[in-house]
């Protein structure tokens, strides 16, 4: 509706005829670079990494934000794999692994579970931002929800902005 | 013309020309409109003549193609581009143009003045004031006493069509008596633009949908009920109106007769007229494009003293009236078949003496069909609203 | 039971030392672990087998340069063959319950005796008091009948104790209560039947003031510690972690003195942490400018992960600090979040299992289902 | 021990797969650069012979001692680089891939972006490859025996292989009888020849055959373990008195059996579309509406009657519940154009009298003899129209039909309403029997062997093939192979033959008598370690315990299956888990960090 043309008359009546959009179509978006955040996924290999493959058999787009490692079980995840990055300033880090009860290896997301509900809240106590870091249940039949994570979790990080570590040089 | 450009757009490259549109069409069945040939055209031949088309202004915009077709391609979108076409060119058939003008200038395609949109609430001016202003204080929050939870739309049809606005009247009655307080805009209400948009005026619908969704929302109700299909189609998928849940006024009355808040007395005490056997047209905008079909027919099965019977074509294959898409404003190139003619045979054929619909248009056009049939002795169309106000326990009972 | 030790000539020093004593004569156990008396002057823990070196004994100095915790888990863990008697303060008594846990100790053989702690002073500080004149033991002994835990004029307890709310000992085989005692008196003592039977300890009434004058103590001390909580909890939100800690030499001198920190190695000792040159250099490009000593807010926070849920808070780590960090208040501070969230309390009950190696199936059930 | 790294990094185009996103000549270069590469080169085509050839040539000139391929998932081709790497003698776990398909190529388009992620994942696999330590291969034995879910012509025929191995077969059916959906059908295409003819000699088989165990009326209601090693237990199905809690949908009772196998066939088959959910058809509305299944029935009955009447004229609908996208499915059934034939014949030798005609959008009729068939039928008068029944309803109402929407009695023709599309022109075709050509559809429940399994569907709801060309039968999971419909429509000759591969893909461990299992299984160093038995409490498997002796943890390798559990929990970092070690993975972040 930006042509005042459009407002002004009926284009039945109009000439020359205006070409109007209606006004529920989208607009484009503004084509301003964008921060764009760096995202470690440490991704199980039966469920997550198997999930995140099946995105890509479906051609499933996402943001190429996130980078993968492999592990063998969410339970595996060491604290220190989380910290590191975080430290070194990337600016998420994902946990993937199978949902509660098709753990590969029976109990490892259970531990996992634990273990960073602990992690995290120690980040919090000690004044980082625990936001950061993702944990998610993914299975290998969920490449959509794989893709759809990744996708929320990028736009999170967008808006939160770069991760304040990346320039602390004294951390 | 940009064919090409149309093509990708509509996503017409997905089209397979298995026929399930034009075989469902149910105005190709009597004149040369065939969608499927159309959308045929528009992927081998760039060259097309949208004038000589002119059977594009046959279509009713009922979308049983849209809602049939088996590759999530909508044929109905392609016509209402190529009409599209013609309205940019200012080609429109002139009592089409008249409509839109009086749309532009009135806000109501009869072109009545803006001013005399409340008379339909003739006889029911303090529910009218009482509706009026729960609409304008909700908009200023200062002095809100009262939140206007429920806004009903009235629509251009049941604001000025004396056929029509008796149905109007009873729904406000009715929903009051439920003690539901609908507020309404008023003389600010203007067309919804539904017909608008599938007529082929995109820039006017695009004007419609910024203006009423500002004026809409400015009220901040929490729902929003309409006398007409149309209008509830076109709010519920056209305008983005978020955080507001729109209702067709059969939603709501099946709600309220649910949930106990609108009970009908025995027909014994309430009237000594006999029982009547009443048959249900479902509209097309409301049945096949909105899957609304079961709750007009269980009001119709909780009035006290209805039977309702059906006809064969019902649900999804119910016959379009040919009253939608701006038809009610144009000819077409068949006048001799009505598809309204069928209709109300296959209304009699059932044995009912009643032909209820939920529709204004509906209404309008079938009405007309049963007196032309001569069936009038036989059958009467009457809006569900109507039913359900005479039958209803209401203290006022109009006519 | 309960009974009394009795005392003479108002040296309840003496009283402790005879009862240890009696202890080893009577066969009860085979040895002591408590705190000896150097010639010099200085006080550390002794393992004592002849009841003679017993008069060297000094249980009631005000010093704290280490947890003895470790010290109870390796004369006891792994088939040991003597029982030893092991005197211990309320935080070392938690501590020794997490080496438990953690297979670092064994009480099958271990005769816990607890005593109610009055507050202890960094070594550095008993040291400044020895040269100013000495502790007055007398004084000392009277806060714990009043409960008015108050430090010797002009000096400070460390910082633990200071926020220390759980000075009272409980849960030992044998436990010499000195809150709201008249120690003169006698020395209030509760102790299993059959070792009361062998020590010739008649049964005595119950002491009324115990409770009351604990939870004085235990309101003051959760006062100071809620005010002090609050200043480090600001300071975290405020700085960070890396800001509260910034000055961190990575001397390793908290995790060497605490007394969970159970570790034969720790890996921020070991060659993980030893880069190659090139990749300092690394870093340093990466973010302009690299902190060194590197790794210490990834040491801290990796402590935090492997042992804030079984931080007992004796506050050892803050008395060890060359550079003065509150790493004890910080510890206590995330310790206390944490340990709330799995509802774990640290060195309660050596039954209640360590909480990130158990796991219920159903629970955080909407944890990874967002 | 501690070799210098020397490391090859092979770019894969994958055809265009990679290449249309990646640049890959530029990551390669880039590669190049990276601490330890020796050599970095691309390839169209890594997992092909020639891009093996060169892995190994490399090997041999350049002395690598490390092998990175940047490609597709290793779920793929790992195996394949691992063995390459092998035969050169370079430790097949020396290998590491950097999925730049899957993860990359496929699901960004941003060409620069993806170029860019490329780089930091072939950096990240580098940084690992340089710290891989050299594996032994480990192999355990294979319980020998197969558990087949689902007693159809698939689920029979690969029974029988595999118990004419010698092996047993344990057939798990959760209805009455055996023969699955083949056992409705009257005749085959294009053969004409009796169903029973060819299934009631495969049942007696079946049942007779020594090493084969049925079990009726069951179902799957756990399964544990791996390939090789499965532990599975078979449960009654659709007892009254199910345990509360369990999965409805399962519908499993008390447990029957426990069985120990090496490999498990899925072949559950497919559920059959019900044109309930195309309303504008009319079926359930008009008796003489029926679905392809149930002409099936009346074609063995042999009464084609409608009301006591023979039908003169006698319409076929295709399509009903195919290639549709509105009702999810999005596919072709791709047998209903061969069965409507077959149909249409046999309704021709029936009632010769009868105009029989077949309303299709196209004719498939690709299967061996498929197109002699379809001519066959035409010659013989069957009628073909190109039209989408759009909507079937009758033009005068019957007086009084009730709202309840009963199937009214009575026979009355009903319109086929359509546009011939070849005429060009909308038509109200007249008909007293309707076939509705019904699709297959993935079983409702399908869900139910998905999780228990953990196998991936493909999105049309079919359960997924490994690789679609190439590993047609296996699954993601190893171990766990399709049969039949389960994976997509097919129609009978298919089946069989992806049974008979099932079972030779199903055999081969169990023949081989021993599967490799993880070699990467977790590794304590004694002098690091405290004792504090941390490990053992929560290993899954009960490898780890402390050493009686040194009280020190020992991993015990066999029963380790390298889940790393108790490397996370050691905080000595006493353990850690090879092939995954903290130093590798921290190495890695750092690369991605970069």
């Amino acid at each position: 509706m930006s042509d005042p043309a459009c407002e002004a008359k009926p284009a039945c009546e109009a000439k020359p005829a205006c070409e109007a959009k209606p006004a529920y179509e989208a607009k484009p978006a503004s084509p301003e670079p964008r921060f764009e955040p760096k995202i470690v996924a440490f991704l199980c290999n039966w469920c997550t990494y198997t999930g995140a493959d099946l995105a890509g058999t479906s051609r499933i787009q996402y943001p190429p934000n996130v980078r993968i490692i492999r592990l063998m079980c969410s339970g595996s995840v060491d604290p220190t794999y989380v910290l590191k990055p975080l430290l070194d300033g990337a600016d998420g880090v994902l946990i993937g692994g199978c949902h509660p009860g098709d753990c590969h290896y029976q109990s490892g997301n259970y531990k996992a579970r634990r273990r960073t509900i602990a992690l995290k809240e120690i980040l919090r106590g000690a004044g980082i931002d625990e936001t950061r870091v993702w944990l998610r249940w993914i299975s290998a039949s969920e490449g959509q929800r794989f893709a759809d994570t990744v996708t929320e979790m990028t736009e999170f990080l967008r808006e939160k902005g770069p991760n304040p570590m990346r320039t602390e040089w004294a951390v | 013309m940009k064919t090409q450009k149309l093509t990708e757009q509509l996503e017409l490259f997905g089209c397979i020309q298995c026929g399930k549109c034009t075989g469902g069409c149910p105005v190709a069945r009597k004149t040369t409109l065939n969608i499927r040939t159309l959308i045929y055209h528009m992927l081998v031949d760039p060259s097309m003549d949208v004038d000589a088309h002119q059977e594009l202004w046959d279509c009713t915009a009922c979308f049983t193609c849209v809602e049939r077709c088996p590759k999530d391609v909508e044929p109905a979108e392609l016509i209402i581009s190529l009409r599209g076409e013609l309205v940019e060119g200012g080609r429109v058939p002139e009592t089409l143009g008249t409509a839109l003008m009086g749309i532009f200038r009135q806000g109501n395609p009869s072109g009545m003045a803006r001013q005399d949109r409340e008379l339909w609430a003739a006889g029911m001016e303090e529910s009218l004031e009482r509706a009026k202003g729960l609409a304008t204080r909700a908009r200023d929050a200062s002095s809100a006493q009262e939140e206007c939870e429920l806004l009903y739309f009235v629509g251009c049809i049941p604001s000025y069509d004396p056929r029509i606005q008796p149905v109007a009247r009873a729904l406000l009655r009715t929903f009051e008596g439920a003690g539901l307080h609908p507020g309404t805009l008023g003389t600010r209400e203007s067309c919804c633009g539904s017909e608008v948009r599938r007529m082929g005026e995109a820039g006017l619908f695009g004007m419609l949908v910024e203006e009423n969704g500002e004026l809409l929302r400015s009220v901040g109700a929490r729902q929003l009920v309409t006398t007409s299909p149309h209008c509830f189609n076109t709010f519920r998928k056209e305008y983005g109106l978020d955080g507001m849940e729109v209702l067709h006024y059969t939603q709501l009355v099946a709600r309220l007769i649910d949930e106990g808040k609108l009970t009908f007395p025995e027909p014994s005490e309430a009237r000594q007229e006999e029982h009547r056997t009443v048959t249900y047209h479902d509209p097309c905008f409301l049945g096949k494009q909105n899957q609304i079909y079961d709750e007009p027919r269980a009001i119709l099965e909780a009035i006290p003293g209805l039977k309702l019977v059906e006809m064969d074509r019902r649900r999804e294959r119910s016959l379009c009236c040919e009253g939608g898409g701006g038809r009610m404003w144009v000819e077409g190139t068949n006048l001799q078949e009505r598809l309204a003619f069928q209709r109300v045979q296959e209304a009699a054929e059932t044995g009912a003496d009643t032909l209820a619909v939920a529709c204004p248009f509906c209404l309008l056009t079938l009405e007309d069909a049963v007196k032309v049939q001569g069936l009038d002795e036989q059958l009467r169309v009457m809006d569900i609203m109507e039913l359900v106000d005479a039958c209803g326990a209401m203290p006022h009972v109009e006519r | 039971m309960r009974s009394l030790i009795p005392v003479e000539n108002e040296d309840v020093l003496s009283a402790i030392r005879g009862f240890l004593s009696q202890l080893l004569k009577a066969e009860v156990v085979d040895s002591v672990l408590v705190p000896m008396r150097t010639p010099t002057g200085a006080v550390t823990p002794a393992l004592v087998s002849d009841a003679a070196f017993l008069e060297h004994a000094d249980p009631l100095a005000p010093v704290m340069g280490l947890n003895a915790a470790p010290l109870a888990g390796r004369v006891s863990v792994r088939e040991p063959r003597e029982r030893v008697g092991v005197l211990l303060r309320p935080c070392e008594l938690r501590a020794l319950r997490e080496l438990v846990k953690l297979q670092q100790a064994s009480l099958d053989d271990l005769v816990t005796i607890g005593v109610d702690c009055l507050g202890t002073y960094d070594v550095s500080v008993y040291s400044a008091m020895r040269d100013d004149g000495g502790v007055d033991v007398t004084a000392y002994l009277a806060t714990a009948t009043s409960g008015d835990l108050v430090a010797a004029a002009g000096f400070a307890f460390r910082d633990g104790c200071q926020i220390c709310e759980k000075p009272h000992a409980e849960g030992a085989n044998i436990t010499l209560e000195l809150f709201g005692a008249d120690l003169e008196s006698g020395i209030p003592i509760t102790l299993p039947d059959d070792v009361a039977h062998k020590l010739g300890l008649g049964a005595v009434a119950a002491d009324r003031a115990r409770p009351q004058v604990i939870e004085k103590v235990v309101a003051a001390r959760t006062e100071s510690r809620d005010e002090r909580f609050s200043e480090i909890r600001e300071r975290l939100d405020r700085e960070g972690v890396q800001g509260v800690l910034a000055s961190c030499v990575r001397c390793h001198n908290c995790m060497t003195v605490c007394p969970v920190c159970y570790c034969k190695t720790c890996l921020f000792r070991s060659q993980v942490f030893e880069h190659e040159p090139i990749q300092y250099a690394n870093w340093a490009r990466r973010k302009g400018a690299y902190r060194l000593p590197s790794d210490t807010m990834l040491f801290h926070l990796t402590r935090l992960n492997h042992m804030v849920l079984s931080c007992i808070g004796c506050g050892l780590c803050s008395s060890g600090c060359p550079a003065d960090l509150p790493v004890g208040a910080v510890f206590r501070v995330i310790g206390q979040e944490t340990q709330e969230l799995f509802e774990y309390e640290p060195g309660r009950d050596v039954e209640e299992p360590l909480p990130l190696i158990t796991f219920k199936e159903e629970e955080w059930m909407d944890v990874g289902e967002e | 021990m501690e070799q210098e790294p020397r490391i090859g990094v092979y770019v894969c185009h994958c055809g265009v797969n990679i290449a249309a996103a990646v640049d890959v000549e530029h990551v390669a270069r880039a590669a190049a650069e990276l601490p330890g590469v020796v050599v970095a080169r691309d390839n169209t085509y890594m997992c092909s012979d020639p891009g093996q050839a060169l892995i190994k040539q490399d090997i041999r000139e350049h002395g690598l001692n490390r092998v990175v391929v940047a490609s597709c998932s290793p779920r793929m081709h790992e195996r394949t680089f691992r063995a390459a790497a092998q035969q050169e003698g370079v430790n097949p776990y020396q290998v590491e891939m950097a999925n730049i398909r899957e993860q990359c190529s496929w699901v960004h388009r941003d060409k620069s972006r993806a170029t860019e992620k490329a780089g930091l994942l072939i950096a990240s696999a580098v940084a690992k490859a340089a710290r891989l330590e050299p594996l032994e291969q480990r192999e355990v034995d294979v319980t020998p025996g197969v558990v087949i879910i689902g007693g159809g012509i698939a689920g029979m025929t690969v029974a029988l292989d595999v118990a004419d191995t010698g092996l047993p077969a344990y057939l798990v059916e959760r209805e009455e009888s055996l023969g699955g959906r083949v056992a409705e059908l009257n005749r085959t295409f294009p053969s004409l020849q009796p169903v029973s003819d060819l299934l009631q000699p495969l049942i007696a088989r079946v049942q007779d055959h020594p090493n084969v165990t049925v079990f009726l009326t069951s179902c799957v209601s756990q399964v544990d373990g791996y390939i090789g090693n499965f532990e599975v237990e078979i449960s009654g199905y659709g007892e009254t008195g199910t345990p509360a809690g369990g999965d409805p949908a399962s519908k499993s009772g008390t447990p029957r059996a426990g069985l120990s196998v090496g490999s498990i066939i899925v072949a559950t088959g497919y559920d059959v579309f019900d044109p309930q959910r195309t309303p504008e058809l009319g079926y359930r509305d008009y008796p003489n509406v029926i679905t392809s299944l149930e002409m099936e029935e009346r074609l063995i009955q042999g009464d084609l009657t409608v009301d006591g009447r023979r039908p003169e004229r006698v319409a076929f609908v295709k399509c009903v519940g195919s290639r549709d996208a509105r009702l999810g499915n999005p596919h072709c059934s791709r047998v209903c154009c061969m069965y409507t034939a077959k149909q249409a014949r046999l309704v021709r030798e029936m009632l010769p009298e009868a105009e029989v005609t077949v309303f299709y959008i196209d004719v498939r009729a690709f299967s061996k003899g498929g197109e002699e068939f379809y001519d066959e039928t035409r010659s013989q008068g069957v009628r073909y129209r190109r039209a989408n029944v759009s909507e079937i309803y009758r033009k005068r109402s019957a007086p009084g039909v009730d709202a309840g929407l009963a199937p009214r009695a009575g026979a009355a023709p009903v319109l086929l309403v359509a546009e011939d599309t070849l005429l060009g022109q909308p038509i109200e075709f007249e008909a007293d029997l309707v076939v509705l050509a019904v699709g297959m559809e993935p079983r409702k429940n399908a869900g139910v062997i998905q999780k228990l399994l953990k196998l991936p569907r493909s999105a049309d709801g079919f359960f997924l093939e490994a690789h679609p060309k190439l590993r047609p039968v296996d699954t993601a999971m190893d171990g766990i192979f399709l049969a039949g419909c389960c994976q997509g429509p097919k129609d009978i000759p298919d089946t069989v033959a992806q049974a008979k591969a099932a079972a030779s893909s199903a055999l081969i461990p169990l023949i081989r008598g021993s599967v490799p299992v993880e070699s990467a299984s977790a590794v304590v160093n004694g002098e690091l370690c405290a004792g504090c038995a941390m490990c053992a409490d929560v290993c899954p498997y009960d490898a780890a315990a402390l050493d009686d002796l040194w009280g020190t943890s020992r991993i015990n390798p066999v029963l380790c299956k390298g889940c790393g559990a108790c490397a996370v929990t050691c905080p000595s970092s006493a353990i850690h888990l090879q092939h995954f070690t903290a130093e590798q993975v921290l190495a890695q972040v750092d690369a991605l960090v970069e």
